[in-house]
């Protein structure tokens, strides 16, 4: 199908400015999206707002003609367009950035750049291209290796590299949906800076999506609030308050406090130990040199570090999932090679980052997923060699009830949940029960502050409580409002160490980048 | 990972209610038998077509077919006979494909199971009483096959390797040992032109099941499925193998032994195909030779995949493959069609079968998790 | 005459230009007989599937006499039938029924088919040039090896110092395998090749292809290599279950151990190539002249197999019903290769 | 060693002759599945695309006294079959693996009944490019001796390397094969070029049967495939997607075949049925020696199932 084209197409490096009017949209008698209409002119920053299934992705699926809208249209340039399909939005220089990159893992940054072009020739010259985007780069706010495979880079160059991609198609007009989740809060301003930037100079229009207030006071010019898929509320940044942005989005839902702080006490009894500690990373090239870390009963560590700096290794040699070639890792004092017996004995807990892909069989149902740390424990602490399904079952709906998780049945297969109540769902499997260590991962990537608040909360709990926890994350504003102390990894080794009061995030942020 | 997830997240609470809780299994126990039935009469019509291509008569090829494979007495337990290897050799690829391993080479464990068992038989033979025989020969046979898939799975766990292939690749070696075995360490010279092992006396032959005409590998096979069914549903052991199927990186969070479940559940598969081998010399040959290698274990694979790698739903399809098999020597001989007409068959069958998995969760009566959404 | 239904066997499909073929031709025959219903079923195994057939056969079809045509069939499957349906005729094809220890209503046919690789060998000990001949064999037992020696000793009859190349495919029925062996024979230096495989096809093909002269087996190849054919030992089953036919519905007793060679009409030789000699072609007749006088023994001594050992002295020979040539088990001096 | 034969320098020579003789089936088979395999889907039925492809080839040629328009014939049929695969797999929750498993069947059964009139007739062989005609030593004369379609796979196997990189299909089908999202994100039908890919992949298996029937051992009969189908599909796993890799696999295979009949024929006769699976063993030593537990395939296609 071909569409007509009632408006001039765009030119590269011009922002585009748009409009919806009265979008709505139904998904079977759901509504998920009610009569949204807003602005956003060209060369503005917006900034989308509203808790997880406020509809926002909806919205922007609607823009990008991923979705066709029951109802509603859309202005680009100030005249109305049909938008069929992403093909149709390109050309209309609409372009986004997804919150799950859509690189493609085992092309090479040029190849992933190419390809997405169109009209790519059949047969492509690679001197020539090369030679090009060299030039398009020396243009661009952020470096990038473009000769490696996509899966080599980091999660941090990921997300330029989506940015980039974009704007080397010529978009004038970008959406991006939680784009600073993978950064270290340095790189975080930096790009939402220079992105910014491109919207002063008149080359773009921004509409990003978050969950920080922080990101959105100091980039964007304007807000629109969205809440169960009606647009709430909005306006120029000055005219806010986060107080306001946070009550139009959430009602007047009490968030979770954290608990009192207990101080760490010079007595509590060490619980993970780790010391000279020597492992390969995936690629095989480098090593991972961790060469001492050690956590007390009711402490929590926080480690730092841009992704891609041997978190994952980390915590994969902590969850015994990758082979250590030297060193000792122990646990109340020892020796701890991550078996099942060992995890039980000591109470150990992982909380992998995206837990449907590290902690989860998505195809088992909730209350299977829910019963992976007790299915094989029978009376008494015993090993059971048969399952008991009553009481899994049992267990399951208690923890659903407990944790909030949102689900159809018990027996609805755990892929079908949202992120956010994967995430709840995950927490209540490792969080019952007393707990001597636990091992995090960023815990509340992609939710809502009300999510987030609440996790938190149950983390502080289960330290109060006497857990060590080791929390890697990529957050530097959680590290800091959870950590008792924090460390920075950096090319596979751990380089800095500060108590959380009174941490100097300069001093972090030149650490974490290597400069140390 | 692509997972469909076509469920609404609505907040309710798990009420139990006797009457749902009946529905609810009731209905997710129905979808599979409507399908599969559905699937089977859509495949045999396309089939009907064929025929009427190559002009033959269907109704008459389906008569023959219900008389040759289920129609009498006789014909059922010639369906049996022959649904009877395919039991345990499709255990051979379910059982693994719980940790998400395909393994297609359970041919090689049929094979050097029957010659392990025949190589423990022979020393024994005559001097121990025949129960002690059989025994013998099981163990022989099970280690041979479990080992043989044993090492598809310890090698996919060790060094990566892709037990796909592993597995094919030692099927092939698996039947050269076995011929080099049978034409020479262990031939009968007496087994002149063909060369076998030295054949079991005829009270060390596995017999018949009491009252039928059919031999007790049939038992052995059912008894495994059930075994299976109850290591994978009823066991902690199975539970565990399903989460490391359902994602390696879960289980090993969870401490599991990973390594463990997977060398383990590949050596019990295998153990299941050497008992095929066992079974095929015990009941059938008398001896190890050539013949071991017939093909079951290919078979088998596709058997699994037709009862979705549940070890319950083998049962009636090895016995539907085994009537498809039986009446498709009546047919040959009534119809003058070609042996190939069975594999037409086969083969338009399977491929609708397979295709109908599409239509699992698509029917609103089967899935008790859309009749909540609309409530 | 009441009307009987026979029912034959095969291993492979029926044809296969080889082993099976050459006995649905003889199937063929029979049918055109008043009074006989044929039943075939191809691509049985060696399985409980074969006992299972005969069994479908007998119940369903109302098989009076049956036909397991492949040497497989014979222990435990046809013998099991056999104690199960005593009123029920089963004739083998193979010389394995033993009087002592196989019930009545079984038997064995085969044919010398020895003396048609001796023939072949004879036309082929003319044709070569380089005085080595090639045999492409599937398996060493008894039957095959027969039939590799008698191909040497009749090219040897010719020129005693032609050696023949054996190589073992390992399988009844192995395209890609049978090519290969066939190519590795001529690269060295073969240039006659036989072979005993279920379906000669590719042999012949593959050898002609190499310009090599080649032997039929089974059935008459030569359409395929019409210039390189020299002849080929065929079986002439037809003959064989006519007889049986005629026995059954005269209600006499069926033969338990039949057998014969040229003389017999159980074997017969594809007429001659364009390439054979005149010379080759005297030495053929007159040798083929002497087997269907009955005079003729193809294993005579002296006679060493190919390690040295004497395995007939001098003065001694073999008649084609002789048992020890049941458990041949040796290659005769000439033929390289081994059968372990 | 009598002067006619080439004696011990058969062995290398038939490694050699036998490599490029016996390989070409694998070349086709395994090329057309990477193509498959690069765009995310595997199609392991080709074994029963390819005896189809030797019946189609055989059976055209037989009529038409043509070769080539056995092998074009071929080549349609596969395409058929790899749409057929194709179209169903595109369907949710349908799992190609069983999918390829059951239409192989159903390609075996139905060349198996279509092709039984064509055993006794004898078709047109391919042609084939005397290279050794320089040479005195016929044996070196028959082994250089080289079908075309043997180039053809040579030539198909570099350029396929080189599209991968450097054409847009190349890359539109590695991303589809990479990532289902990505490329849906990029406006392209997955579904739509896994077709393709497989119809492909189809169509070159089936050339690898018109080889065989046609070529070598050039025949036509139910026994015409030992596995190569198959085996071929392994073997594109061994060559981690490569092409290149594909047809070295594929010479590598093919000449550990020859070494049985090779030794047998200069006389080293015991334990034939060892050398016999030399091609399997040294393909697993091989992939035991590069595989790694702690590296995920290297090149292994996203969205392929097989290697999840
Ligand atoms: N394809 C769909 N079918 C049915 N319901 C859907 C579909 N997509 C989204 N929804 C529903 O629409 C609502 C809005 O979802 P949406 O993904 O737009 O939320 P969001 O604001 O982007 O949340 P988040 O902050 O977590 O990204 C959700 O409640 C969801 O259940
Ligand atoms: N195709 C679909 N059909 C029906 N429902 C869907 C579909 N896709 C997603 N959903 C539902 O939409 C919801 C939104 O999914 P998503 O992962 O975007 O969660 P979310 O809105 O981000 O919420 P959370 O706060 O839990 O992260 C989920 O509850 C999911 O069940
Ligand atoms: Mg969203
Ligand atoms: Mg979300």
């Amino acid at each position: 199908m071909s569409t007509v084209r009632d408006t001039p197409l765009p030119e590269a490096g011009k922002a585009v400015g748009i409009e919806t009017h009265g979008m709505t949209m139904r998904f079977g008698g759901f509504t998920a999206l009610d009569n949204v209409s807003m602005k956003i002119p060209s060369g503005t920053f917006h900034a989308l707002l509203g808790e997880n299934g406020a509809g926002k992705s909806t919205l922007v699926k609607c823009i990008m003609g991923f979705y066709h809208q029951t109802s509603g249209s859309l202005s680009v340039g100030g005249k109305e367009v049909a938008v069929a399909s992403p093909k149709d939005a390109a050309a209309y220089g609409l372009g986004m950035v997804y919150q799950h990159f859509t690189l493609v893992p085992s092309l090479t940054g040029a190849e992933n750049l190419v390809i997405n072009r169109p009209n790519v020739p059949a047969v492509i010259n690679w001197a020539k291209e090369r030679a090009d985007l060299s030039k398009f780069m020396e243009k661009m706010p952020f470096k990038i290796p473009l000769d490696r495979p996509v899966s080599h880079l980091a999660a941090g160059e990921k997300q330029k590299l989506e940015i980039v991609k974009q704007l080397y198609l010529g978009r004038g007009f970008l959406i991006l949906d939680e784009p600073t989740s993978v950064l270290t809060p340095a790189e975080a301003d930096e790009m939402l800076g220079l992105v910014r930037g491109m919207t002063e100079r008149g080359e773009l229009s921004v509409l990003m999506i978050s969950h920080k207030f922080h990101e959105v006071t100091k980039f964007a010019d304007a807000i629109s609030i969205l809440r169960r898929g009606k647009l709430v509320g909005g306006g120029n940044v000055g005219e806010l308050s986060i107080a306001d942005m946070a009550s139009l989005m959430i009602g007047d839902v009490k968030l979770a406090s954290l608990d009192m702080r207990i101080p760490v006490a010079e007595t509590a009894k060490p619980v993970l130990k780790v010391e000279q500690v020597r492992a390969s990373d995936r690629s095989g090239l480098k090593t991972i040199e961790i060469d001492k870390l050690g956590i007390r009963s009711g402490e929590i560590v926080g480690v730092a570090g841009i992704s891609g700096n041997g978190q994952k290794e980390l915590t994969e040699i902590l969850a015994g999932q990758r082979l250590v070639s030297a060193g000792t890792i122990e646990v109340n004092g020892e020796a701890y090679g991550a078996t099942r017996a060992e995890t039980r004995r000591n109470r150990v807990r992982f909380i992998p980052e995206e837990p449907l892909q590290n902690a989860c069989a998505p195809r088992m149902t909730v209350s299977e997923n829910l019963a992976f740390r007790t299915f094989d424990l029978g009376d008494g602490g015993k090993d059971a060699i048969w399952l008991n399904k009553g009481r899994m079952r049992k267990q399951a709906v208690d923890l659903i009830a407990d944790f909030k998780v949102k689900t159809a049945s018990s027996s609805s297969p755990i892929a079908a949940l949202s992120g956010g109540n994967v995430q709840r769902a995950v927490l209540a499997r490792e969080l019952t029960g007393k707990v001597d260590l636990l091992i995090v991962s960023n815990p509340c990537f992609g939710l809502d502050f009300a999510a987030v608040s609440e996790i938190r909360a149950r983390i502080i709990k289960a330290r109060n409580a006497g857990a060590a926890v080791l929390l890697l994350s990529e957050d530097l504003d959680e590290l800091l409002e959870l950590s008792d102390r924090i460390m920075v990894i950096s090319e596979g080794r751990l380089v800095y160490e500060t108590p959380a009061r009174g941490a100097n995030i300069e001093v972090i942020g030149a650490h974490m980048a290597g400069h140390h | 990972m692509t997972v469909d997830a076509n469920i609404p997240a609505i907040i309710t609470p798990d009420k139990f209610s006797m009457l749902d809780a009946v529905r609810e299994w009731a209905a997710r126990r129905a979808e599979p038998i409507v399908i599969s039935v559905g699937a089977v009469v859509i495949g045999l019509g396309l089939f009907c077509l064929f025929i009427l291509a190559v002009g033959k008569s269907p109704v008459m090829l389906f008569q023959l077919m219900y008389t040759g494979g289920f129609g009498s007495w006789f014909s059922l337990q010639n369906s049996l006979s022959r649904a009877a290897p395919l039991l345990l050799t499709a255990l051979c690829v379910a059982l693994p494909a719980r940790l998400g391993l395909v393994i297609i080479g359970g041919e090689g464990a049929v094979v050097l199971g029957g010659v392990a068992a025949a190589a423990a038989a022979l020393p024994i033979v005559g001097i121990l009483p025949p129960l002690v025989v059989f025994a013998a020969m099981g163990i022989a046979a099970m280690t041979a096959g479990g080992a043989w898939i044993g090492l598809a799975g310890f090698l996919r766990h060790k060094r990566g390797v892709n037990e796909t292939i592993s597995s094919l690749l030692l099927a092939y070696i698996a039947i050269a040992l076995m011929n080099q075995f049978v034409e020479g360490l262990l031939r009968d010279p007496a087994s002149l032109n063909k060369p076998s092992t030295r054949p079991l006396p005829p009270d060390y032959m596995l017999g018949n099941i009491p009252g039928m005409d059919v031999h007790l590998g049939l038992v052995i096979g059912i008894v495994a499925c059930l075994c299976t069914w109850i290591l994978i549903e009823a066991t902690s052991y199975g539970f565990a193998a399903r989460i490391a199927g359902g994602n390696v990186r879960a289980a090993q969070i969870q401490g599991l032994p990973v390594g463990r479940l997977i060398v383990g559940f590949t050596a019990i598969a295998g153990a299941f195909a050497g008992l095929a081998g066992m079974i095929e010399v015990a009941a059938v040959q008398g001896s190890a030779n050539a013949s071991l290698a017939a093909g079951y274990g290919y078979t088998g694979i596709l058997v699994a995949f037709l009862a979705r790698h549940d070890p319950l739903a083998i049962i009636p399809v090895a016995i539907l493959l085994g009537g498809i098999d039986a009446s498709g020597g009546l047919i040959q001989r009534r119809m003058g069609l070609p042996d190939a007409t069975v594999l037409v068959m086969q083969g338009t069958l399977f491929v609708v079968i397979l295709f109908c998995e599409t239509f699992y969760g698509r029917f609103k009566v089967f899935n008790p998790d859309l009749w909540k959404r609309t409530a | 005459q009441g009307a009987l239904t026979v029912g034959f066997i095969y291993v492979g499909p029926k044809d296969d230009y080889g082993y099976n073929q050459a006995h649905a031709e003889g199937a063929a025959v029979i049918k055109s007989m008043p009074g006989v219903t044929l039943v075939e079923e191809e691509n049985v195994p060696e399985t409980v599937d074969v006992q299972k057939t005969m069994e479908s056969m007998i119940n369903l079809d109302g098989a009076a006499v049956l036909f397991p045509t492949s040497f497989g069939y014979f222990d435990p499957h046809m013998l099991a039938m056999a104690a199960k349906y005593p009123e029920v005729q089963f004739r083998h094809c193979g010389g394995l029924w033993q009087e002592s220890k196989n019930p009545m209503n079984t038997g064995s046919y085969f044919g010398y088919i020895g003396q048609g690789q001796y023939l072949n060998g004879v036309a082929a000990g003319y044709a070569t040039k380089s005085k080595k001949i090639g045999f492409v064999a599937a398996k060493p037992i008894p039957q095959v090896v027969q039939n590799i020696n008698s191909f040497l000793l009749g090219a040897r009859s010719v020129d005693p110092s032609i050696t023949c190349q054996v190589i073992f495919t390992g399988e009844w029925s192995l395209a890609v395998k049978e090519a290969e062996a066939t190519n590795a024979l001529v690269d060295q230096g073969a240039d006659v090749i036989t072979c005993h495989v279920d379906s000669p096809k590719v042999v012949v093909e593959t050898a002609a292809g190499r310009n090599a002269f080649v032997c039929g087996y089974h059935a008459n190849q030569s359409p395929l290599a019409p210039e390189k054919y020299l002849t080929g030992a065929e079986w002439a089953w037809g003959n064989v279950y006519t007889s049986f036919i005629k026995q059954a519905q005269a209600g006499e007793k069926l033969g338990n151990f039949v057998r014969g060679g040229l003389k017999d009409g159980f074997v017969k030789m594809s007429p001659l190539g364009p390439a054979v000699s005149d010379e080759s072609r005297k030495k053929f007749e007159a040798t083929l002249a002497e087997i269907m006088a009955g005079k003729f023994s193809v294993f005579k001594g002296p006679m060493k197999d190919n390690k040295g050992n004497v395995i007939v002295t001098a003065g001694r020979s073999f008649a084609e019903d002789a048992i020890e040539l049941e458990s041949m088990d040796y290659l005769v001096e000439g033929v390289m290769g081994s059968t372990a | 060693m009598d002067e006619t034969g080439v004696g011990l320098w058969g062995v290398p020579l038939a490694i050699l002759a036998g490599a490029v003789r016996v390989s070409t089936p694998f070349i086709f088979v395994s090329l057309g599945e990477t193509i498959t395999e690069r765009s995310g889907r595997i199609n392991l039925g080709l074994e029963g695309t390819l005896v189809f492809g030797a019946m189609t080839a055989y059976a055209v040629a037989v009529i038409s006294g043509s070769p080539w328009l056995g092998v074009l014939a071929a080549m349609c049929t596969g395409a058929v079959f790899g749409l057929v695969h194709g179209w169903i797999c595109k369907w949710p929750k349908v799992n190609d693996i069983a999918i390829g498993i059951a239409l192989m069947q159903f390609g075996l059964g139905l060349a198996f009944f279509l092709g039984k009139p064509y055993i006794q007739p004898a078709a047109p062989r391919l042609p084939s490019i005397p290279f050794g005609a320089w040479s005195q030593v016929p044996q070196i004369e028959a082994a250089l001796n080289i079908n075309v379609l043997f180039l053809i796979g040579a030539v198909l196997a570099a350029v396929l390397w080189w599209a991968f990189r450097n054409t847009r299909i190349g890359i539109v089908l590695r991303v589809v094969g990479d990532s289902t999202d990505a490329a849906r994100a990029m406006g392209i039908d997955p579904d739509r070029v896994r077709l393709l890919a497989t119809a492909v992949g189809g169509s070159l298996a089936a050339i690898g049967g018109a080889y065989l029937s046609l070529y070598y051992p050039g025949s036509w009969n139910e026994g015409i495939s030992s596995g190569q189908g198959l085996m071929a599909v392994a073997l594109v796993i061994f060559a981690r997607w490569n092409p290149i890799g594909c047809f070295l696999a594929a010479l590598l295979f093919g000449g550990a075949g020859a070494l049985g009949p090779a030794l047998q024929s200069v006389g080293v006769s015991q334990g034939y049925y060892l050398f016999y699976a030399t091609p399997y063993v040294l393909t697993l030593i091989i992939l035991i020696a590069t595989s790694s537990p702690t590296r995920a395939l290297a090149g292994a296609p996203g969205a392929l199932s097989l290697t999840k």
